[in-house]
């Protein structure tokens, strides 16, 4: 059993899969296309809607959605902290000066009510299609999602994309192996990198070569069983769901409604 | 490192779609040129080795203003030429997005960045070509350059698109980027040395990955 | 090309013949030279040598992913050209020493069907096919599972059962048991011995394990420098110690205990016994004599 | 925390001692469960079990690259805090059984230099000891070499150097020689048995070859499902057909022959030998009574 001890806030591609083949939910058993569309509307919708409670409650539901999945909370709370730091990173220079009342100055800095609704809005929307995403990957048995990118990719496109996921699990578990030997030997990465650069330089080069050669014995084995650039999911899709494209269709156009119509709430198409 | 790592919902709808657009017509463009030639299975399993390391190394971050990582954009550039390295950038930002590292509708405008960096580095590491003689000086060069073009275009694209519900005018917001810019040139001149380091130790040791000569294995 | 460097060719008709001159690898390292080696059907044949002596490349030539630089390879006694070179896989399948690098879907029926579906199978049958092969490695449980959450000996498994599935005429094992705890190990040993009844395939091991070569190899082949120095049936080889030695190699355990015992009573070393049955046999014997 | 499940305290001084109640995967599997175990200086202890029994767990937990979700470690006898469990490195060294992620430095004098210098030494003083302790396992001539061009064996060599830079007081050693040729992996042995020799180390190694074990442990721990089901002398355990089935192990070659040598000749199993030179001077001493 692999020992998994990569930094916790990433989601592990191993983790994703073993849900996505395990998991019984409902949710499982959607069929991906529709699964996709929704994630679609989903961007989209966050991107034009503007009430802070909008957004909130679209992030509440979505993560029911995901509870709903049978996925595991802790793990969720864990991966919510890159996205949350890359927009507090963002925000910390835009977030200042917004119209409403002061709720903090800090050294001729002001907090406002505003500014506050922006943090939690731009957090929300992020949230919101991270929570979704993640729900699409381990609710999605991996030969429908190897499926849809072989039918919708142009090739070589869609050879690659197999194939890196592939390599995703073979890098990430060298890294892994890296990171392990550093620790043991009272050694860091960051830490490393800053402080003796070329050392770590080395150390970078030596490992990409590694990962080279175990990249191109994958291809090899590969080869060695028939493979000639084509990468055909063993198992066809599940057959389309009408109803459940077609309400996807029906939330898209009830958003294009709300947009166009100019419903309070939902900007414009152009900014 | 020139990457935007905006989530969901902070460009406006019509820029991110812009953008989306601007991104699919290069690789449309890369994808036509591409396929005039049979791709050999040997270049596939490199570009999707650099995909899978791109994506592997930027979860090893330095949580730092926005996630300081290094992007190996330019050395995927430099490997695999601009055409077969835009699908890396295309195929590496999906993953990104796919894990919460940056948002679905930015994986467009990440790609016009990306490949700038990738086109600059594979042009300047070819341009030197015979005419500076260190792969590292070459190597490193090609990346800080690559690198800094990633980054004006990227503070391009923000400023000209604007952050949703920010009431900072476009010089204040652009003034907020440029510092955001100089910390990424500061990790860019890492990954230069880093870049440059590794192609040198390719040339020496594993040429074949670099496409150059067999040579006698050193001790 | 360069004229053939092969020994005299052998009598019986080979499923796999490679006649190698020199392999050189892209970064200037010599992996063959002067190579000369067949497979016949029904036979299990272990290649034996120290770490770096060619066993890998051996037998990545074998199944067509590296080409002889200067060479040929000849299948049921045709040379192959480049293109049917390219179909060598058709004919070899090999299970590689490092199971994760040739487990590459994330779930193994997708990666046993994998195979099947490159031979030109419909999806349908291909998993027909992939199921069948996971049965015959007694491991039809794994079939849903996540090759990462599997133990190396699983692992090991699902990898034979991804070969079995495209019905090969030569598999090929590259260190089958070398990091496989000791159930496992005699598991997939059990599993080659299965195939070699079966009197179908011609099977080559690649081992530095002589032990497991004197238990169930008809013949050795013994590699030094990408070389063979050395073929014979075991017993003919191991107990020669200065071939052994100078090829990296340790004599048996049941050689050197053996040979140690011998030392100390005085007995002749006939019968010279190389595997454990034959050697308590012998003991038995000399006590009842 | 909860209180701790461990057997009786060793009457002897600890180097470290682990008292573990679980520690479960964030997929679910568990690693170890109610799992005890001591090192103590001068002793070799041969961590037995199988695939997945919980062996490089333990190991991880001993130098605190992972850590028990319920439980605690102490160093000497003291329980170490959160703080002081991240410093663990300076006293448990470990080999991994993977050499090619142990050695990540592009030469292999820079990384045996890796440790020392973490212990806050100079550059030159890193270097100094690195060399040393390159030629404390016979590998002066590696120094200079890349890494990735180096054979199994030299690599584990090299590794096993970057532990001893760092003076620790255990070393544990992953697996030391099951991928290795016979050679290097009699070598291997030689150096640990030196080790021990020396006395001033508590020595661990984990591994499922029980013929290793039998020749090279004072103590051997049986793991099944992450916990130590038997722990004693090799004499005592491996001669208990159904313990060592029962953790997927299968008892040492020696034994085996033995076993069988006793039931075909009617001789008692006394003095149940468990290496090869108690096994031939067992042998000769009959021959000779």
């Amino acid at each position: 059993m692999p020992p998994l001890r990569r930094s916790s806030h990433i989601p592990d591609p191993n983790l994703i899969t073993l849900y996505a083949e395990r998991g019984g939910s409902a949710l499982h058993r959607l069929d991906p296309r529709a699964k996709v569309g929704a994630l679609a509307w989903l961007v989209v919708f966050v991107t034009l809607a503007r009430p802070t409670w909008l957004l909130v409650a679209a992030l509440a539901v979505t993560i029911v959605v995901y509870l709903l999945a049978g996925l595991p909370f802790r793990e969720l709370l864990r991966w919510y902290s890159i996205p949350v730091l890359f927009v507090l990173s963002l925000v910390v220079f835009l977030v200042w000066e917004e119209p409403g009342a002061p709720v903090l100055a800090a050294g001729g800095l002001v907090l406002t009510t505003g500014g506050v609704a922006l943090v939690v809005s731009l957090v929300a929307r992020a949230l919101t299609t991270v929570t979704f995403t993640l729900v699409l990957l381990m609710t999605t048995r991996y030969v429908h999602l190897a499926g849809l990118a072989a039918k919708v990719l142009p090739s070589p496109i869609d050879q690659v994309f197999l194939l890196s996921y592939r390599f995703l699990f073979t890098t990430l578990g060298l890294i892994d192996g890296l990171l392990l030997a550093l620790r043991a030997r009272g050694g860091g990465l960051v830490r490393g990198v800053l402080t003796s650069t070329r050392l770590f330089a080395g150390i970078f080069a030596l490992s990409f070569v590694r990962a080279y050669d175990r990249a191109d014995r994958v291809g090899r084995a590969m080869t060695a069983r028939g493979y000639e650039g084509r990468f055909p999911p063993s198992e066809p899709l599940p057959p389309l769901s009408v109803v459940q494209l077609g309400a996807v269709a029906v939330a898209f156009a009830a958003l294009a409604f709300a947009v166009l119509g100019g419903l309070p709430g939902f900007g414009g198409v152009v900014p | 490192m020139a990457h935007i790592h905006l989530q969901d919902g902070t460009l406006p709808f019509a820029w991110a779609a812009f953008w989306w657009a601007l991104a699919l017509l290069l690789l449309a463009l890369c994808l036509v040129r591409l396929r005039r030639r049979p791709l050999e299975p040997g270049r596939v399993t490199l570009a999707a080795f650099c995909t899978a390391t791109v994506f592997a190394l930027a979860q090893v971050e330095i949580p730092i203003l926005g996630g300081v990582h290094l992007s190996l954009m330019p050395l995927s550039g430099i490997l695999l030429g601009p055409l077969l390295g835009s699908i890396v950038a295309l195929i590496a930002n999906i993953f990104s997005a796919a894990v919460g590292h940056g948002g679905w509708s930015v994986i467009g405008a990440n790609v016009l960045v990306n490949a700038t960096e990738l086109g600059t580095a594979w042009a300047v590491f070819r341009f030197t070509a015979g005419r500076v003689g260190s792969v590292f000086v070459r190597g490193a060069g090609a990346t800080f350059l690559a690198l800094f073009a990633g980054t004006l275009v990227m503070i391009g694209i923000v400023t000209v698109s604007g952050i949703q519900g920010v009431a900072l005018g476009a010089e204040a917001v652009a003034a907020g980027l440029v510092v955001l810019g100089a910390v990424n040139m500061a990790v860019g001149a890492v990954e230069a040395i880093v870049t440059g380091y590794l192609l040198a130790y390719l040339a020496r040791v594993r040429p074949d990955i670099l496409g150059e000569r067999p040579v006698a294995r050193p001790e | 090309m360069k004229p053939p460097v092969c020994c005299a060719p052998d009598e019986r008709p080979s499923l796999v013949h490679i006649d190698c001159a020199s392999h050189v690898y892209p970064d200037g390292s010599v992996g063959m030279h002067a190579m000369c080696f067949s497979v016949h059907r029904g036979e299990v044949i272990a290649v034996c040598g120290a770490n770096g002596s060619g066993k890998s490349t051996l037998i990545e030539h074998l199944n067509g992913t590296l080409v002889p630089a200067e060479g040929r390879v000849q299948v049921h006694g045709e040379t192959v050209d480049d293109a049917r070179r390219r179909q060598l896989w058709r004919t070899v399948g090999v299970v590689f020493q490092d199971a994760d690098s040739q487990l590459f879907a994330p779930t193994v029926i997708e990666d046993v069907a994998f195979g099947p579906m490159n031979l030109g199978l419909s999806p349908a049958e291909a998993r027909q096919s992939a199921l069948e092969a996971l049965e015959a490695v007694g491991a039809s449980g794994l079939a849903q599972k996540i090759p990462a959450y599997m133990s190396g000996g699983e692992k090991r498994l699902a990898a034979i059962a991804g070969v079995l599935a495209m019905r090969p005429e030569v598999i090929a094992f590259d260190e089958p048991t070398s990091d496989l705890d000791p159930v496992h190990a005699a598991r997939v040993e059990g599993l080659i011995d299965e195939l070699r009844r079966q009197g179908q395939y011609g099977l080559v091991l690649s081992t530095h394990d002589l032990d497991l070569a004197a238990r169930i190899a008809d013949r050795v082949a013994i590699l030094k420098h990408g070389s063979v120095i050395a073929n014979g049936p075991p017993r003919d080889l191991f107990y020669d110690v200065e071939l052994l030695g100078g090829a990296g190699l340790i004599e048996p355990r049941v050689v050197r205990l053996w040979r140690e015992l011998c030392l100390r009573t005085g007995r002749d070393l006939e019968p010279q016994p190389v595997t454990e049955a034959e050697f308590v046999a012998a003991l038995a014997d000399t006590g009842r004599g």
